[in-house]
């Protein structure tokens, strides 16, 4: 039986290490593979390799590949394919997404035809969770030679990608020779529906059999209707209040720590997500997170906001701009009009402008806004989630706008340590303080949604919002 | 005040009139705040409640009160809807009218460039213009207004054109009257009939473009309120909190049907040859 | 010149209006295909991978070159190539033009098969209640938004009657012509409705006028029963101004109805471009707006022709 | 024996309560089967009502028949009260036993239908013939009105026919089924007098053909003489008088009657010319108005798919001059090219070639103050938003002045001069009556002291007592300012009566010039023979129309076309006529 599933955004392209966006990702997950993915508690477990293995000084990563994996046309995945891989993510005329992530690789060698040692010129633990994005994906030399990459999809993942129709349809049939496993669905279908009420429209007629939801609004109905079910998974992804901290006055430490006091972030969630999620720190792993009512003024305080306002030489008002993306996410309109009106209680007038998303991206590049409402996609590694922001030289540090020694420090140390514990006590620490100075306002994590006909059965959602649990999953009659 | 009494005194005319003075009353009321509630206040422990006493139209996902916010929204609209017509009105007009005049290279340039908007796809129009500007109320007027010019163009250089030939500006010629003697009291006055009648239409065209365009979160920007940015936010509640549809639905349509209708009372009373005669 | 000569002379001109409003315009709107394809992530990139792309967007180049250069293609009947679909534009449009095209011609048909019949015989009862009733659903039905149509006809069918056209997946009509009607019919009424509204209204106004025609005297004085006197002499002399919405109307839907397509999941011409400006996918938007254009003075012109065929008395070209 | 048409005590009203309303107000008579009966009276009086009554048409145009019967004998000899006949009955009745013509040939067939068509509908209704039978008979039926080609017509539409032509379609249409009864609703008020002779001679030649019954409506008492057996006279929807024709023509019995007797110009033949002007030829220096070789040409524009076939020469060659105090007419039939003579004087229309110069030495133009132009429709050429005063105040302003308190008295005393009360001022043209509008129009003209006034059927709208006092009014400005007019018309009744000279314009050329009364009374080009004698009069009585089928030469020319040189012959001091071939 094939797989009947809808969902409301598209992909925007199918080159595996260009494409960063959500959507363009839930689809190349299925078609491509890492070489290593997590499962739905963020453990690494395997994909193309079998097994890994990091050196002492954790500078040198060793793979050794699955034998029985195999592209879509066939051809085995070999060492040399791995390292074709990389190299092109590394070759900076290939525009890869995750490049930065992989700068520390010195060397790939492939001792034999099973093997592949990354040599690493300095040692780094979070690489092996940066190898596990669909960013960092295996495509075969062979067609990163002929150039095709972006145009064909060929991948060695469960699904192979029979049509793709943009902003339309996709059409996937399952991948037999598939190292990972039998597949029990004949293929999947998809339909682009712009509208979410659509989708949900299409599952109570039942014309479709499973569907990605991204408005928490029409996701709370879903379980009304007997013959639907919801699956609901909290996700790395954040809801923020970003301030700019380089603009006046917001670059006032106590002004900042006022907005951060006066925002009552759980009533944002109720709000804003009918109460859909979790309010939560900066740390948004499993693993990691503490617990939030031990943070700096997460527990609403109007007083103290008010006292830090007039500390800061603020007791009138001051004015300030918010920007939001239209619908991305579908809450964000709802949150930037929650924080408007609880900010006015301290003073604090909010002019909320609504922008395309587009244009919220180009104005948010630029560091150009007071404060933006945005929702910031997650990492399983602290590191990797943060770095681009809070070190001196991260790529997105324009936007953060935010220099802090102590942050820049914790990062680095972070970045080296190996021993789990150690690591979440540094993290500890760099969250206590990253919320004490509150450049940022975190406001909470929502969850992902899938809804699909009770017959459906075997989805296994996982924090990143991957569709990969799709591969095991049975269509009951 | 003879007009007034000719649009009362019209079967249509009277409940499209009595439709567009009571929304015109509404949207001042809604301008200057003086609703049952600040429409901008959230009630947050009183959201989504169903209409009631204290809300007479339930109140929303922040728990304003859907009444006010009404009110607020149809000033809005209406602000948008008058401030576009008015606009793309004025522009037609000077340019059906001269084109219509002068004729030859102008009229030809004039229309072309009317053609181009014309055939530009009228959404995308106002979506490349808001894009470019940023949204808001005035490039949301601004974006109206350039789609509908075109229209107020052609709608003024048609009789322009057929009262050029009239006797009438003939015997003005003779005498040898100012160009734009003839352009403003023999033209344009008898304009006057044919733009009425558009301008009503265009209100209600105007106020159903604004409601597209905040549907595609291009329009009014929250928490301000416009009839259709209401309709927008209120599509996923549909289910939970029918109200936040309904009332907003409603609202739109009656002041468009007003339009409408007054639209037809003044093109009967204005032209004679339809007149005692309603469509 | 003959006014078919003069007439065809303009559409280049006026196309060339539109490719150059829709050039520039959209590149003046913030972002680019790189943001688009990247989102907040566009900004981990070095200068040399943001060349790179910009090189394979194609917008490295100076903007008038690139116009230039995508002119000169047009000419050649080479729209360019779509950097989202991978595809050649025009392969694309006359991909979704179907849809659209039969979209159009539907809500066509429903607005006249409802519309025209429903006007003339509220003329013939001019005054009479069952005119009025015809009059409040044409009025109706021009002031409620489709897109508000649309959703509560969506939600009406699927949570009431558990029915509802297939979504998203577009089927040709010579395909399976039963499925495709499924899929059509309500996006159809959808779009018709406020169409047959205008119709009606037009139509009857239309009727009432030339019903007090001489003419119409004439073929009553000749003893022309009545149902022959309004299809045969009065309907004919009304069409000019139903044909003339029909026309303008109809030249707008082949542009798409955005959100119709939006909300009945339809991958039209509308949502097409629409898309295209969200992803910044220059070579589709302006393939399409030209698209969109040519079908606009197409049907405008057939419009006017279609004047001639109507009636004799008018003869085009003349003032104006 | 009961006659053919027995109406008695007819009532009829309009609107939601026509008794109120009511506007035929009891009118009875009887017409026997071959009889003509005339209606005539004013307009408003009540006659289209009254005819349309009789076959119930009026329900249509939302009136209702109060009181009163309307019998009519069928053919099988039964009586019927059409007052009170259901409406199936009336559909077979109308068109079969009733037939109607209009007064407007122009818009009373159905534009988008070929004639053919239109004439076929009559023999499918009533005869049921269908296919090649029912066009047989249609082209019959257009030979029968004496229509040249019939068959290769049939295919016209509408539009592709003059207005007499169409006249004669619809005679064929309601003809069709040879009716014992024809109502003609001033058939001819539309056309101009050429054809309108052609249609009256026609209508005799069929009543005679077929011995059918005929009401025949008109205002024009001249055109009653010829055609009518009976006359009724109305008045505010009551017949005031009816009896035979020479009965009321020389014995009218009513006031009304004698009024509309007295009102109507008779044309003399050019026994009633004015004589207070003689032209001097020593005196040429100081003409008021000069016109040397006019032409006046329209480009055709192509059609959907072909190219211009040429131009319409429109005016071709004309010269004249006109001296203070005079006035010239120019006259001929519709589409000779009088009013875009008038208008290239004007500077409304910019001649191809031509000169024309005026007394105070600058060319007639838009500019110039010293030519004034009055139009045929005062309807149409006053500004309906526009008030009195600023009406009358454009040419002064338009001219550098001031309203002031000068120009306010000299609005006053214009006015007043043409007829019109003083607190017309604060008025809009629509308060006023049509002959009171050309009043205004006149006054208006006056306002600058011109020189020249060119009059374009300056009262050809006009009811014919109001047509009266104007024409009055005119020669009275004429003496007062010694105003030298240009007076355009087609009525050689009116012409005779305003006219010191006539020129005769034919196809856009003058064919002949010259003293009114010698034009009139000795009329040598054969184009002014024809239509001296398509005038009708009241001394003409049923008389024989002669039947012309001339059709007027088209004037489109192909391009670079130059008519040739013309040839003139003289006939007296003050007269000449072009050659004839
Ligand atoms: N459909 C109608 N509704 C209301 N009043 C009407 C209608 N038709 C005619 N009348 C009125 O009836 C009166 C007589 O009109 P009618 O047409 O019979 O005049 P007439 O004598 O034929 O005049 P004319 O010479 O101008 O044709 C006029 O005052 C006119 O306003
Ligand atoms: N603007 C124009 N363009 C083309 N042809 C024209 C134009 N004006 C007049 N004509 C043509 O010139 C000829 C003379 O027209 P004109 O109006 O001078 O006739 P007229 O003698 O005044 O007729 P009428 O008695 O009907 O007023 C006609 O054949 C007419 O069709
Ligand atoms: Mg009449
Ligand atoms: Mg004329």
């Amino acid at each position: 039986a094939t797989l009947r599933m809808a969902w409301k955004q598209d992909a925007t392209g199918l080159d595996p290490h260009k494409q960063t966006a959500f959507s363009s990702i839930r689809l190349l997950e299925l078609v491509y593979e890492p070489l290593v993915r997590f499962d739905k508690d963020l453990q690494i477990t395997p994909a193309v390799a079998a097994s890994w293995e990091f050196s002492a000084d954790a500078k040198q990563l060793t793979f050794k590949l699955n034998p029985n994996a195999k592209f879509q046309d066939g051809k085995p995945v070999t060492p040399a394919d791995v390292k074709a891989s990389f190299e092109r993510i590394l070759d900076e005329k290939t525009a890869a997404a995750a490049r930065a992530n992989f700068l520390s690789i010195a060397s790939i060698e492939t001792p034999d035809d099973k093997t592949v040692v990354f040599k690493l010129s300095q040692p780094d633990v979070p690489l092996l969770t940066a190898m596990a994005s669909i960013n960092a994906a295996i495509v075969p030399a062979a067609e990163i030679a002929a150039g095709t990459v972006g145009t064909k999809a060929l991948g060695s993942g469960p699904f192979k990608l029979d049509k793709w129709e943009p902003n339309s349809k996709e059409v996937l049939s399952a991948n037999k020779d598939w190292a990972g496993g039998k597949i029990a669905v004949d293929g999947i279908d998809i339909s682009v529906l712009p509208d979410e009420t659509a989708i949900l429209a299409a599952l109570r007629t039942k014309q479709i059999d499973f569907a990605l939801i991204n408005d928490p609004l029409v996701a709370t109905l879903v379980p009304r209707e007997a013959s639907l079910v919801l699956n609901r998974t909290p996700v790395l992804a954040y809801h923020v209040l970003q301030m700019n901290p380089s603009r006046k006055p917001m670059d006032n430490l106590a002004v900042r720590q006022a907005i951060s006091c006066a925002i009552d972030r759980q009533d944002v969630l109720d709000t804003a997500s009918v109460g859909e999620g979790k309010v939560t720190g900066p740390l948004t792993m499993p693993g990691y997170t503490n617990d939030a009512g031990t943070l700096f003024c997460y527990k609403r305080d109007v007083a103290k906001a008010k006292k830090l306002m007039a500390d800061a030489g603020f007791a009138n008002s001051f004015s300030a701009t918010v920007i939001a993306a239209n619908g991305e996410p579908a809450t964000a309109a709802a949150e930037a009009q929650v924080i408007q009106s609880q900010l006015a209680e301290i003073g604090v007038k909010l002019d909320i402008k609504m922008m395309e998303l587009n244009v919220y991206v180009d104005a948010w590049l630029k560091g150009d806004f007071d404060m933006a409402v945005a929702l910031n996609g997650g990492r399983a590694d602290p590191y990797s989630m943060y770095n681009r922001y809070w070190t001196k030289t991260g790529n997105l540090q324009k936007v953060a706008n935010y220099i802090d020694d102590t942050l820049d420090s914790l990062m680095q140390k972070g970045r080296v340590e190996t021993d789990p514990a150690k690591r979440k006590a540094i993290f500890s620490d760099f969250e206590k303080h990253i919320v004490e100075v509150s450049p940022w306002v975190w406001l909470y994590t929502s969850y992902s949604y899938t809804a699909q006909q009770k017959n459906v059965q075997g989805f296994t959602p996982t924090p990143e919002g991957s569709l990969f649990g799709l591969s095991k999953v049975t269509l009951q009659q | 005040m003879s007009m007034l009494r000719a649009i009362f005194s019209h079967p249509s005319g009277r409940i499209g009139g009595t439709i567009v003075v009571i929304y015109v009353v509404v949207a001042l009321l809604g301008m200057f705040g003086i609703t049952p509630h600040d429409p901008l206040q959230q009630f947050r422990i009183d959201r989504l409640h169903a209409p009631n006493a204290v809300y007479w139209m339930g109140t929303d996902l922040f728990g304003r009160d859907v009444a006010s916010r009404l009110m607020k929204g149809i000033g809005q609209s209406f602000l948008v809807g008058f401030c576009a017509v008015t606009l793309a009105s004025f522009t037609g007009t000077l340019l059906g009218l001269t084109a219509a005049w002068f004729g030859k290279t102008w009229d030809g340039l004039v229309m072309r460039v009317m053609d181009v908007l014309l055939a530009f796809p009228a959404i995308l129009l106002a979506l490349l213009i808001i894009a470019v500007a940023g949204p808001g109320t005035w490039t949301s007027v601004a974006a109206i207004a350039i789609v509908y010019t075109p229209i107020f163009t052609r709608v003024v250089r048609g009789p322009a054109l057929s009262i050029k030939a009239r006797e009438f500006v003939d015997a003005a010629r003779t005498f040898g009257s100012s160009r734009r003697y003839i352009l403003t009291r023999h033209l344009l006055l008898n304009l006057v009939a044919p733009l009425t009648v558009q301008v009503t239409l265009a209100l209600a065209w105007a106020l159903l473009t604004e409601a597209g365009l905040s549907f595609l979160g291009l329009g009014t920007q929250p928490p301000a309120s416009s009839l259709g940015l209401m309709l927008a936010d209120s599509r996923n509640l549909m289910e939970t909190a029918p109200w936040l549809l309904i009332f907003p639905a409603l609202a739109i349509m009656i002041s468009i049907l007003g339009f409408n209708l007054l639209g037809d009372a003044l093109r009967d009373i204005l032209d004679p040859k339809t007149r005692s005669r309603t469509a | 010149m003959s006014y078919l000569t003069r007439r065809l002379l303009t559409f280049p001109l006026v196309m060339l209006g539109v490719s150059i409003l829709v050039f520039f315009a959209i590149r003046m709107v913030p972002g680019d295909a790189i943001t688009a394809m990247l989102g907040t992530e566009a900004g981990l990139l070095t200068p040399a991978q943001r060349q790179a792309l910009a090189a394979y967007f194609g917008i490295d180049k100076p903007i008038l070159v690139q116009y230039w250069n995508w002119l000169v293609g047009v000419f050649q009947g080479d729209l360019g190539i779509s950097v989202t679909h991978g595809k050649p534009v025009l392969d694309i449009i006359l991909e979704r033009f179907p849809l659209t095209l039969q979209l159009a011609l539907m809500s066509m048909c429903v607005a006249l098969i409802i519309g025209l019949p429903a006007g003339v015989f509220a003329a013939t009862r001019n005054e009479k209640l069952s005119d009025l009733g015809v009059r409040i659903f044409a009025m109706i039905g021009q002031s409620t938004p489709n897109f508000v149509v649309g959703l509560l006809l969506i939600y009406a069918l699927s949570a009431g009657f558990g029915i509802l056209p297939a979504m998203g997946e577009f089927t040709p009509f010579l395909t399976d012509p039963l499925r495709n009607l499924g899929q059509m019919i309500l996006p159809a009424v959808t779009l018709g409705f406020a169409f047959a509204a205008s119709v009606t209204r037009i139509s009857r106004s239309a009727m009432l006028d030339v019903l007090s025609d001489d003419y119409v005297r004439t073929a009553r004085a000749k003893g022309v029963p009545k149902r022959n006197v309004i299809w045969r002499h009065a309907l004919p002399n009304a069409l000019i101004p139903v044909v003339t919405l029909s026309g303008v109307e109809f030249g707008y839907l082949l542009g798409g109805a955005v959100l119709v397509e939006q909300i009945y999941a339809l991958p039209g011409l509308g949502r097409l471009v629409l898309e295209a400006i969200l992803q910044r996918d220059y070579a589709l938007v302006q393939g399409c707006v030209l698209f969109i254009a040519f079908n606009f003075l197409v049907v405008n012109l057939i419009v006017d022709l279609a004047y001639v065929a109507l009636d004799p008395r008018i003869r085009l070209g003349e003032g104006s | 024996m009961a006659p053919l048409l027995s109406v008695s005590d007819l009532r009829v009203g309009f609107g939601r309560d026509p008794r109120q309303n009511e506007i035929v107000k009891g009118v009875t008579f009887d017409l026997e089967a071959g009889e003509t009966l005339a209606i005539v009276g004013e307009s408003g009086s009540g006659k289209s009502v009254t005819a349309l009554s009789i076959n119930r048409l009026v329900d249509f145009g939302g009136g209702r028949i109060i009181d009163g019967s309307i019998r009519l004998k069928r053919a099988d000899g039964n009586i019927l009260d059409l007052a009170q006949a259901a409406e199936p009955v009336l559909e077979k009745i109308r068109g079969a036993e009733i037939g109607m013509i209009f007064q407007e040939p122009m818009t009373s067939l159905n534009p988008v239908l070929s004639i053919g068509t239109q004439i076929e509908e009559s023999f499918r209704l009533h005869r049921g013939l269908t296919g090649r039978q029912a066009t047989a008979a249609a082209k019959d039926a257009l030979d029968r009105v004496r229509i040249p080609d019939a068959a290769r017509r049939l295919k016209y539409a509408p539009n592709q026919l003059s207005g007499g032509m169409l006249q004669r379609v619809m005679i064929a249409t309601a003809l069709a089924c040879n009716p014992r009864l024809l109502i003609a609703d001033e058939p001819t008020t539309a056309l101009d007098v050429t054809v309108q002779a052609q249609i009256m001679a026609l209508l005799g030649q069929l009543k005679h053909e077929t011995g059918m019954a005929m009401i025949f409506i008109t205002h024009d008492i001249g055109l009653v003489a010829g055609i009518a057996d009976k006359v009724m006279v109305m008045q505010a929807g009551q017949a005031v008088e009816q009896g035979r024709l020479d009965e009321i023509l020389d014995r009218p019995q009513h006031p009304y009657t004698r009024h509309l007797l007295g009102a109507v110009p008779h044309f003399e033949s050019g026994r009633a010319t004015r004589s207070d002007f003689h032209r001097e030829p020593s005196k040429a220096k100081s003409l008021a108005l000069a016109v040397e070789g006019l032409t006046v040409r329209f480009k055709v524009s192509g059609s959907l798919f072909n190219r211009s076939p040429g131009s319409v020469h429109a005016v071709e060659n004309v010269g004249f001059d006109l001296m203070p105090g005079e006035t010239l007419a120019i006259v001929g039939e519709s589409g000779s090219g009088k009013s875009t003579t008038a208008r290239a004087i004007l500077g409304l229309v910019h001649p191809t070639r031509g000169s024309f110069s005026t007394s105070s030495g600058k060319a007639a133009d838009a500019a110039n103050p010293g030519v004034q132009m009055v139009f045929q429709n005062p309807y149409a050429s006053l500004n309906p938003r526009l008030r009195v005063d600023s009406i009358l105040a454009e040419p002064v302003i338009a001219a550098g002045g001031r309203i002031n308190a000068e120009t306010l008295e000299r609005m006053k005393a214009l006015l007043m001069r043409v007829g019109l009360p003083e607190n017309s001022l604060e008025r809009y043209p629509h308060q006023f009556s049509g002959g009171q509008r050309q009043r205004l129009c006149i006054a208006r003209a006056l306002m600058l002291n011109p020189s020249v006034m060119v009059l374009d059927e300056a009262v050809s709208a006009l009811d014919v007592s109001v047509q009266a006092k104007v024409l009055e009014l005119l020669i009275d400005l004429q003496r007062e300012y010694g105003l030298a007019y240009l007076f355009v018309s087609h009525d050689m009744a009116v012409v005779e009566r305003i006219a010191h000279r006539i020129a005769v314009l034919y196809a856009g050329q003058i064919v002949e010039i010259g003293d009114a009364s010698s034009v009139l009374s000795n009329p040598q080009h054969s184009y002014t023979r024809r239509l001296i004698s398509a005038v009708p009069s009241i001394d003409r009585r049923n008389q024989h129309f002669e039947l012309d089928t001339r059709q007027v030469p088209s004037l489109v020319r192909p391009p670079g076309f130059e008519p040739p040189e013309a040839q003139w012959r003289t006939f007296g001091p003050d007269h000449r006529a072009r050659a004839e071939a």
